[in-house]
């Protein structure tokens, strides 16, 4: 597992490769930390390859989007499949995040 | 027939074969053998029928959480420690027991609502909540350890 | 880390994984069933380590052997008499046990040696010889049916 | 699994793809004894493409081996691995067959 970090206008994308689970969520943590420290703002977690969240991870999230709201910025949420949508669902956190179908559409709604 | 599949197949004249899987880990008090684990018991549900939704979700999110509990609560991480996994599938369900060398702890007490208004922004607390919401039955007891217990029947 | 890594797996902090997989099979007593049970077997001990010679060699052909004299000898090919197959494999061993519906046999007084000149051009009689000579351990006993148990320590 | 035979000048070549095992060693046992009907003579089972082998899979080539020389031909095998030749020389079968490296010698032989 993995987390890649790129720039597309002025948007941060992370994609999430594999799980976000308790053995990594510090990870992704400090990597969105850190580009927030250095002055990005819109951030959007791209999760067409992640395989599970654990609850661990879905807090990792919830988190940062305080942290980053603190600081004028937002965090977006894209792709989940099926399965991870039940997961925001089952715990009511569809409501906290915004969530886009796509990649694009999530870009796009910055 | 092949090596890689698994489970009951008919094979026309009445016949079944009736195939019982147990896999029984022991691993050290660290997060980072939660993955491995999870990948073995989530395969043998697969390879068992079940519906590919409770082998994506179901099964590794459910036990995720209880090897992360046993692992950070129960044993509270201590190196020397270590957790037992016992999961037993078959054509009609999984049950899986997840032991700690903790003192246990009451599971109807722990259980917190996290999608109540003053809950939903918590960074903690979804862990029970999840595996109750994504098995059929959760019970923990204790019997040389911390057991706790999840069933889930499996779906086509 | 993959999902179809098995097995004991070192991951650096002098941490280790222990795995033990129980596999359980009830068949109706009918050869076409014996290389799906023998497949999966043999696949659990690939995963777990065993030298490829053991997957290849020692464990499918001594289990084929146990399995069709269980069928054949001891259910006598009834269909409506089952077998049952006990697999646990570890890093250090595999022990199967077969289980069939008969009365058991002398193990000692039915095992003839086939590579004796006399016996050499037979048709039959190699079953028993193979499966002293592919397994580290054959034994039988009575338990709810006739047990013919085989131990397999692991090379690596 | 299965059985294809072929005939490769006057030898009537059959591979064994999978197993030769209880569950279909009377399969193989009828092809060959077809051809041998027919008044073929020159048989080689090839088994580069054969898994394992069980004691009633040995049974049958001991009995066509047999049945093929009393009818004044000849039943030689090639293309052994390793595992099947630990096969033949613990029931001492590597003294009663005669065993060629590859198909190629196995044919040349004849
Ligand atoms: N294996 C365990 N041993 C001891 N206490 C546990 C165990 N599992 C859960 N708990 C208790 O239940 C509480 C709630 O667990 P959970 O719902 O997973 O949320 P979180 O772990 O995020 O607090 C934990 O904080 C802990 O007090
Ligand atoms: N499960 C069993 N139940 C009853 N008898 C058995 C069983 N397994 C083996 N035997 C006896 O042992 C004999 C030798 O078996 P084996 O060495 O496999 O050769 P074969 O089956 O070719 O005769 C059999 O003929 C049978 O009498």
């Amino acid at each position: 597992m993995s987390f890649s970090i790129k720039k597309q206008g002025d948007v941060v994308v992370v994609d999430v490769e594999g799980q976000l689970i308790v053995g990594n969520r510090q990870e992704l943590k400090q990597k969105v930390l850190d580009e927030l420290e250095r002055g990005e703002r819109k951030f959007l977690i791209d999760f067409s390859q992640t395989g599970y969240i654990d609850s661990s991870g879905l807090g990792v999230l919830v988190s940062l989007s305080k942290k980053i709201r603190e600081q004028g910025g937002e965090l977006r949420l894209a792709s989940l499949n099926d399965d991870l949508k039940t997961l925001f669902e089952l715990t009511k956190l569809d409501t906290l995040f915004q969530i886009a179908d796509s990649r694009e559409r999530g870009l796009a709604s910055f | 027939m092949t090596g890689t599949s698994n489970g009951s197949t008919d094979q026309g004249r009445g016949g079944h074969v009736h195939v019982r899987v147990a896999l029984e880990f022991h691993i050290p008090s660290d997060v980072r053998y939660i993955e491995q684990v999870v990948a073995l018991v989530a395969r043998q549900c697969r390879e068992l029928h079940f519906h590919p939704r409770q082998v994506a979700l179901n099964v590794p999110v459910a036990l995720t959480e209880a090897l992360s509990n046993a692992i950070l609560r129960g044993n509270e991480a201590r190196a020397a420690a270590h957790v037992q996994v016992r999961a037993q599938v078959d054509e009609d369900r999984l049950i899986m027991e997840v032991v700690d060398e903790g003192s246990g702890f009451d599971l109807a007490e722990c259980l917190v609502d996290p999608t109540r208004p003053e809950n939903v922004t918590r960074e903690d607390g979804r862990g029970l909540y999840l595996m109750s919401r994504l098995m059929d039955r959760v019970e923990r007891y204790t019997n040389h350890g911390n057991v706790v217990r999840m069933t889930l029947e499996r779906d086509d």
